[in-house]
C-alpha cells in the first residue's frame, strides 16, 4: 500500500505544479506608447522546456490580405529576424495553436507567435532577458510596436497533456483496487466462457469413441500469458479426462512448459482420485524446432486419429499445419490463441476458437490466478470507459453541431485528443 | 567478384532454397541442415552488424578517444550476460531493471494517447454534422457502423457481466465484425504469402538458366533421386506418414 | 460417387503443392501482362502526399524489413525513393532492424546506377547505420537526432553533410515513413509521429495491412502501402514497372486457385451431407 | 544480500520507470536531459541484450552436441552458418562492397542469408492452399461471413479477379475494389479497434506492474 500512496503523492505534486502555470495569452496594452500597434506583449511560452517566448498582440481590421507582420528580437545587440517570423497579417492567430481549451484560449482575438530563441541566438542561455518588437507593413503604411521584454523559463507541467494524466491516474487507481481484491479469497467475478462448454462436449465424444485426445500448448515459454492460461485449461481438461478414463496426449515444444504441465496433469488426476490411471508419458517432449514440432505432431495426429485436438496457447505459423491435419482426420478441434495473425486459420478449421482475451478470461476463470484476473478487470474497466465515451461522445458531438453549441463541440473534441 | 563466385553463389542459393522446400514432401536431413544454417547465419549477420555499426563506433571508438561515460551503459549491458551463470545471475537484474523501467515508463502515456484517446476521438469525430444531406448520408452511416461495431466488439470481450439479453445480442453483433476483420486479414495473408513464394520462384528461375549451368534443375533432380532411394531404403509396411 | 468425393477431399496435400508450383512457375516463364488498374486509396494518398511536398523537403525512411519479406517490401521502398528523388526531395534512410542492413546496402548500390543517377550521396540522400533499441532511437530522433546518429554508415560526420542542413529533429522533417513486416510501424506512430506531431506514412506486408485501418481512419497514418499489391500500385503511379508489378500475374493465378479450392471443397462437403 | 539482489533492483526499476513516465508531462530542460541520457544509454545497452539471444542459441546447440542427443550433428551447422557470416565480415570490415566488387560478406548475404531467410516463410504459401482446400469449412454463419470477406479481398486485390467480377457481376455496377475499400474503411476499423483496446490497456497494466515491482518475471528466480 505504501507504493500506492507514494504514487498519489507524486501525482498530487504534479497537479500543484500545473495549477500555478496555467496560461492565457493575455495581451496587456501599454497605454504610455504612442505607436499605432498597441497591446503588444511578450512572455514565456508556456508548457515548454524554456527556449521559446510567446508574443501576442490583438488582431483587427488592419489584418487585410497583402499586409504582413515582421517580428524582431534582440539580446541587447542588433535586431534579429528569420523567414518564419515574417508572415501575412491574417495568419498566426491564437486560434491556430493546437492546444486544448483548459490550457489555452483559442477564441482570443489576437495574434500569437512562438519565437524559438536558440534558432535566432546561437549563444542562447537560459535565464537571459530578450527584447522583442513587431512591425506592420501594408504597402506604404507601416507601424511598429513598442519593445517588450521577456525571459523564457522552463515549465514544470505540460498542461495540454492533462487529459492523458487524468486517464493514467484513473487506470492506476483501478489497477491497485483490482490487485488488492484479486488476492482476496474468491477473487473477482469473471463470467463463464462459452468455449469451455465445448471442451466437455469434445471429451465426451472422445470417451464414446474410445480414441485419444491431443492437447498442444503451443510454442510459447512459461512466461507468456497465453501459455499460463493454457496450463489452466489443460488442468480442466485433465480432470475431465481422468474422470471419464480417456487417454490424453500432450506433445511439448518447451521442456520447462513440459515440467509444469506434468505437475498440472498429475494434480488433476489426484484431485479426481484417479492417481492409479495417471501415466507419466502423457506429457512428452517432441522438438524445440518450430516446424519439426509441427511435422511430428502432424504425423501423430494422422496415425492415431484422435477424437479431439486442443491447440491452446501461443502459436505462430505452425497453426496452419496443425489445424489442417486435425480437420482432415475428423477430430473435434478447439483452439485458442492471442496471436491475431493466426486466428483466421484457427477459426476456419476448428470447431471452437477462443479469441485473444477470451483465452485469458478462460484461464482466469479456471485458475483464479490473481495476476491474470486483475489485468482482465482493468481491461474491462477500460473497455467500459471507451464504450461510454464513444456512445456519449458521438451523441453529444452530433447534438452539439446540430444545435450549434460551439463550446460543447470544442470541449468534447479536445478532451479526446492527444497533445 | 569473379563470375565463378557468382555461379557458385547461384548454386548455393538454389540448393538451400530447394532444401527448405523439400520439407513440403517430408521432413528430411537436407531441410534440417538448411534450417540450422539459417539460424546460425541469421545470428551471424546480426552479430556482424552490431559489431561494425554499433559496438565499434559507439563503444570502442569513444573509449579510445577518452569518453569513459560509455562504460556505464556498456557494463550495465554486459551484466545481462551473467544470466547464464546461475551463481551470479542476480547481477543481470541491474541491467534488466534499467531496460524494463525505461521501456515501461515510456510506453504508458504513449499508449494512452495513441491507442485510447486518438481511437475514441477518431470514432466520434465523423459525427460532427449540422444537417443530413445526400452527400454526407453515406459517410454518416459508415461512421455509425464503425461506432456501433466498435462498441459491440468491446461487449464481446467484456468479461465482468454474464452475457444475457441485450448484452448477448450486442456481443453477437460484435463477433460478426471480428469475422469481417479476420476474413479480410485472411484474404490479405493469402496475398502476402504468395508474394513471398513468387519471390523465391523468381530467383529459382534465374538460377535455372544457362549462366548458372542449370543449377535449379540439377539440384531438384538430385533431391528427387534422394527421396526415391530413401523411400525404398526405409520402406515401412503399415503406416504412411503424413507429409508435414 | 460419395466414396470418390470423400477420397477427393482427403487428397494428399502434396498433390496440391505440386499444382500450386506449376501454376506459379507458369507466369514467371511466360508473363501474362495483366494490367494493374484499381489503385488503393491509401497508396494514392501517400503518392499525393509526396507529390505535394516542395523540392528540398526532407523525408525520413526507416526500412525495417529483412530478406524474409523482401519480395513484398523491397519494391515499395525502391518505388518511394525513386519518386522522392525525382521530386528533388532529400531522403534519409535508416534502419532499426539489423537484418535490413544488407538490403539497404543494395539500395545504396543501385542509387547511382538506376534509381537516381545524378543524385549525390551526402547532398541529396544519406544512409545511416543500424541502431539497436528502437524506442530509444524514436524518442531521441524527436528531440536531437545527432545525439544518437553522430555518424553516417561510413563513419563520416553526419552534422556536416549538406543533406542534413537545417535538420535537428523530426520537427524539421516533412514526412516520415516506415516500411516493415513487424510491429515497428506501430512503434513509430506512438513514439514519434503522435508524440512529436510528425506526419507519418507506412509500408507493410499484406498480412498486417488490415490491422492499420484504425490508424488510417484517424489520420495517424497519412498513407499506407500493403504488400506486393501496394508496391505495384505505387509503381503504376510513378510509371516505372518493376518487381512489384511483375508479381501481379502470379498473384492473380494463385488467388483464383485458392478461391476455387475453397468453393469446390465446401460444395463437396455439402454434397456429402445432403445428397 | 536480499537488499542488493532484490530490493535495489526493484527500486531502480521504480525510480527509472517513474522518471521516464514523468518526462511525458514535464517539459523542463532537466527532464529533457534525463531522457536524452537514458536514450543514449539504452541504445548502447540494447546492443548487448542481443548477446542473450546469441549465447542461448550457442549454449543450447553446444549442449546438444556435447550430450550427443538425437540429431546433434545438425547443431554443427548453426556454428557453420554463424562463422560463414562473421569471418568474411571481419576480413572486409563489415563492408559488402569494395568499389564495384562484392566482398565475401556481400556474397554470403546475397546467396546464403537471402535465400534461407526468404524461403523459410514462403513455404507457408503452400500450406495456405492446402488448408484452404482441406480444412476451410463453412460450418456456421460466422465462418460464412469470414469466408465472404476473404473471398471479396482475394478477388478484389488482383487484376484477374477484378476482370472476372466485372464479367460475372458487372451488371450490379458495384466494383469489387470499392467493396474491398469499404471493408477496410468501415468494418475492419471497428473490429481491429475493438481488439486494439484490450491490447492497449493490457499493455498499460503490464507496464504498471513492472514499474511497481509486481511483475518481476524478467528478474528470474530468486
Amino acid at each position: 500500500m505504501l507504493k500506492t500512496r507514494l504514487n498519489f503523492a507524486i501525482i498530487a505534486v504534479l497537479f500543484a505544479a500545473q495549477a500555478a502555470l496555467a496560461a492565457t495569452p493575455a495581451p496587456k496594452a501599454d497605454a504610455a506608447q504612442k505607436q499605432e500597434l498597441s497591446g503588444f506583449a511578450a512572455k514565456d511560452m508556456p508548457y515548454d522546456k524554456g527556449e521559446a517566448v510567446l508574443l501576442t498582440w490583438p488582431s483587427g481590421p488592419a489584418d487585410v490580405p497583402g499586409a504582413s507582420y515582421q517580428v524582431l528580437a534582440s539580446s541587447g545587440g542588433a535586431w534579429q529576424t528569420a523567414a518564419e517570423l515574417q508572415f501575412p497579417a491574417d495568419t498566426k492567430l491564437a486560434a491556430d495553436f493546437e492546444l486544448p481549451f483548459w490550457a489555452w484560449d483559442r477564441r482570443a482575438q489576437a495574434h500569437a507567435v512562438q519565437v524559438e530563441l536558440p534558432g535566432l541566438f546561437p549563444d542562447f542561455k537560459l535565464g537571459d532577458e530578450y527584447k522583442f518588437k513587431v512591425k506592420y507593413v501594408n504597402g506604404k503604411v507601416t507601424a511598429e510596436s513598442p519593445e517588450a521584454q521577456a525571459a523564457p523559463r522552463p515549465n514544470l507541467f505540460n498542461l495540454a497533456r492533462l487529459n492523458n494524466l487524468v486517464l493514467l491516474v484513473l487506470i492506476t487507481v483501478v489497477f491497485f483496487w483490482t490487485v488488492s481484491h484479486a488476492k482476496r479469497k474468491g477473487g473477482l467475478f469473471i463470467r463463464r466462457i462459452a468455449g469451455l462448454d465445448a471442451i466437455d462436449e469434445a471429451i465426451g465424444r472422445a470417451t464414446e469413441m474410445g480414441r485419444p485426445i491431443f492437447y498442444s500448448t503451443g510454442i510459447g515459454g512459461m512466461s507468456g500469458v497465453p501459455t499460463i492460461a493454457s496450463t489452466a485449461i489443460l488442468s480442466e481438461v485433465a480432470k475431465k479426462v481422468a474422470s471419464y478414463d480417456t487417454q490424453l496426449k500432450v506433445p511439448h515444444y518447451d521442456p520447462i512448459v513440459m515440467t509444469v504441465c506434468k505437475e498440472v496433469v498429475k494434480q488433476a488426476y489426484t484431485e479426481m482420485e484417479r492417481q492409479d490411471s495417471y501415466r507419466d508419458d502423457t506429457n512428452f517432449f517432441v522438438s524445440q524446432d518450430q516446424f519439426s514440432y509441427a511435422a511430428a505432431v502432424d504425423g501423430m495426429i494422422h496415425r492415431e486419429k484422435p477424437a479431439a485436438c486442443f491447440f491452446i496457447g501461443y502459436f505462430m505459423a505452425e497453426s496452419l499445419l496443425l489445424a489442417e491435419v486435425g480437420a482432415t482426420t475428423g477430430a473435434i478441434q478447439i483452439a485458442g490463441t492471442d496471436q491475431e495473425s493466426q486466428l483466421p486459420f484457427f477459426f476456419t478449421s476448428c470447431d471452437y476458437t477462443l479469441i485473444g482475451e477470451e483465452l485469458y478470461a478462460a484461464g482466469a476463470y479456471l485458475s483464479k490466478e490473481p495476476m491474470i484476473q486483475s489485468t482482465l478487470k482493468v481491461q474491462d474497466f477500460g473497455k467500459a470507459f471507451v464504450m461510454v465515451s464513444v456512445a456519449g461522445g458521438s451523441l453529444l458531438l452530433m447534438a452539439g453541431t446540430w444545435f450549434k453549441w460551439e463550446p460543447l463541440v470544442t470541449a468534447i473534441r479536445q478532451i479526446f485528443k492527444a497533445y | 567478384m569473379s563470375e565463378t563466385m557468382m555461379i557458385f553463389g547461384g548454386w548455393v542459393a538454389a540448393g538451400l532454397t530447394i532444401f527448405l522446400f523439400s520439407f513440403l514432401y517430408k521432413d528430411n536431413p537436407f531441410f534440417k541442415i538448411a534450417e540450422h544454417l539459417y539460424l546460425g547465419a541469421g545470428m551471424g549477420w546480426v552479430f556482424q552488424t552490431m559489431l561494425f555499426q554499433t559496438w565499434i563506433p559507439k563503444v570502442w571508438e569513444p573509449l579510445r578517444a577518452g569518453d569513459y561515460y560509455v562504460l556505464i551503459p556498456s557494463l550495465l549491458g554486459l551484466t545481462l550476460v551473467t544470466q547464464f551463470f546461475p551463481k551470479i545471475s542476480w547481477v543481470s537484474r541491474y541491467g534488466f531493471t534499467f531496460i524494463m523501467g525505461y521501456g515501461s515508463g515510456l510506453v504508458i502515456p504513449l499508449t494512452i494517447s495513441t491507442d485510447l484517446m486518438k481511437q475514441i476521438g477518431g470514432t466520434i469525430s465523423p459525427f460532427m454534422v449540422s444537417e443530413i444531406t445526400r452527400g454526407n448520408a453515406t459517410s454518416l452511416l459508415n461512421a455509425a457502423i464503425v461506432a456501433i461495431g466498435f462498441i459491440c466488439v468491446l461487449f464481446y470481450f467484456f468479461f465482468s457481466v454474464e452475457h444475457k439479453g441485450v448484452i448477448k445480442k450486442a456481443s453477437n453483433v460484435g463477433i460478426y465484425f471480428l469475422m469481417l476483420y479476420f476474413g479480410a486479414a485472411f484474404g490479405n495473408t493469402v496475398m502476402g504469402r504468395f508474394s513471398l513464394l513468387y519471390g523465391r520462384f523468381d530467383d529459382l528461375y534465374k538460377y535455372s538458366g544457362e549462366r548458372f549451368h542449370y543449377a535449379t534443375f540439377v539440384i531438384l533432380g538430385a533431391m528427387v533421386l534422394y527421396f526415391i532411394v530413401d523411400h525404398f531404403r526405409t520402406r515401412k509396411p503399415a503406416v504412411e506418414e503424413e507429409a508435414a | 460417387m460419395k466414396n470418390f468425393i470423400e477420397k477427393l477431399l482427403k487428397i494428399d496435400r502434396r498433390v496440391i503443392f505440386l499444382a500450386l508450383t506449376l501454376l506459379l512457375v507458369f507466369p514467371i516463364v511466360r508473363p501474362l501482362g495483366l494490367p494493374n488498374k484499381n489503385i488503393g486509396n491509401e497508396v494514392k494518398a501517400l503518392y499525393e502526399k509526396i507529390e505535394g511536398l516542395p523540392p528540398g523537403s526532407f523525408i525520413m525512411m526507416s526500412l525495417d524489413y529483412d530478406p524474409a519479406t523482401r519480395p513484398e517490401l523491397h519494391p515499395q521502398a525502391v518505388a518511394v525513393i525513386r519518386h522522392a528523388m525525382r521530386k528533388n526531395l532529400r531522403v534519409m534512410i535508416l534502419t532499426l532492424n539489423a537484418g535490413a542492413t544488407g538490403l539497404i546496402d543494395e539500395i545504396g548500390e543501385r542509387m547511382p546506377k538506376d534509381i537516381a543517377p545524378g543524385k549525390v550521396y551526402g547532398t541529396d540522400y544519406v544512409i545511416l547505420p543500424y541502431q539497436p533499441n528502437p524506442v530509444a532511437v524514436m524518442t531521441q530522433i524527436g528531440m536531437d537526432m545527432y545525439k544518437i546518429y553522430d555518424k553516417d554508415r561510413d563513419g563520416a560526420l553526419l552534422k556536416d553533410m549538406p543533406v542534413m542542413k537545417g535538420i535537428r529533429n523530426v520537427k524539421d522533417m516533412q514526412l516520415g515513413m516506415c516500411i516493415t513486416g513487424t510491429a515497428m510501424l506501430d512503434y513509430w506512430v506512438a513514439y514519434t509521429a503522435d508524440k512529436f506531431k510528425f506526419p507519418f506514412a507506412g509500408g507493410t506486408t499484406a498480412v498486417s495491412q488490415m490491422g492499420y485501418a484504425p490508424y488510417l481512419q484517424t489520420g495517424q497514418l497519412k498513407g499506407l502501402m500493403g504488400g506486393m499489391k501496394g508496391a505495384a500500385d505505387y509503381e503504376t503511379l510513378i510509371g516505372v514497372k518493376e518487381k512489384g508489378t511483375s508479381g501481379i500475374d502470379a498473384l492473380s493465378l494463385a488467388h483464383m486457385m485458392v478461391l476455387i479450392l475453397i468453393v469446390a471443397a465446401n460444395i463437396m462437403m455439402l454434397w456429402l451431407k445432403y445428397l | 544480500m536480499t537488499l542488493i539482489k532484490k530490493h535495489i533492483p526493484l527500486a531502480i526499476c521504480f525510480i527509472v520507470g517513474l522518471l521516464t513516465l514523468s518526462t511525458y508531462y514535464i517539459p523542463t530542460k532537466a527532464s529533457e536531459n534525463y531522457i536524452e541520457v537514458m536514450n543514449k544509454w539504452e541504445n548502447i545497452m540494447a546492443g548487448f541484450a542481443f548477446l542473450l539471444g546469441l549465447f542461448s542459441l550457442f549454449f543450447s546447440h553446444y549442449n546438444k552436441m556435447k550430450r550427443k542427443v538425437d540429431g546433434w550433428g545438425y547443431s554443427l551447422f548453426v556454428f557453420v552458418g554463424f562463422f560463414a557470416m562473421v569471418i568474411p565480415s571481419v576480413l572486409s570490415h563489415g563492408r559488402q562492397m569494395v568499389g564495384p566488387d562484392l566482398t565475401g560478406l556481400g556474397w554470403g548475404y546475397r546467396f546464403l542469408f537471402n535465400a534461407l531467410s526468404g524461403t523459410m516463410f514462403s513455404v507457408l504459401a503452400f500450406y495456405i492452399v492446402s488448408t484452404a482446400y482441406r480444412a476451410f469449412r463453412i460450418k456456421s454463419a460466422q465462418a460464412g461471413v469470414l469466408f465472404v470477406a476473404a473471398l471479396i479481398v482475394i478477388v478484389g486485390k488482383v487484376p484477374l479477379g477484378q476482370m472476372i467480377w466485372e464479367t460475372v457481376l458487372g451488371w450490379t455496377h458495384v466494383g469489387v475494389t470499392d467493396i474491398v475499400q469499404w471493408l477496410m474503411d468501415v468494418p475492419v476499423v471497428a473490429g481491429k479497434r475493438g481488439i486494439l483496446m484490450g491490447l492497449a490497456i493490457g499493455g498499460i497494466v503490464t507496464a504498471l506492474k513492472i514499474v511497481f515491482g509486481i511483475e518481476r518475471q524478467y528478474m528470474g528466480k530468486d
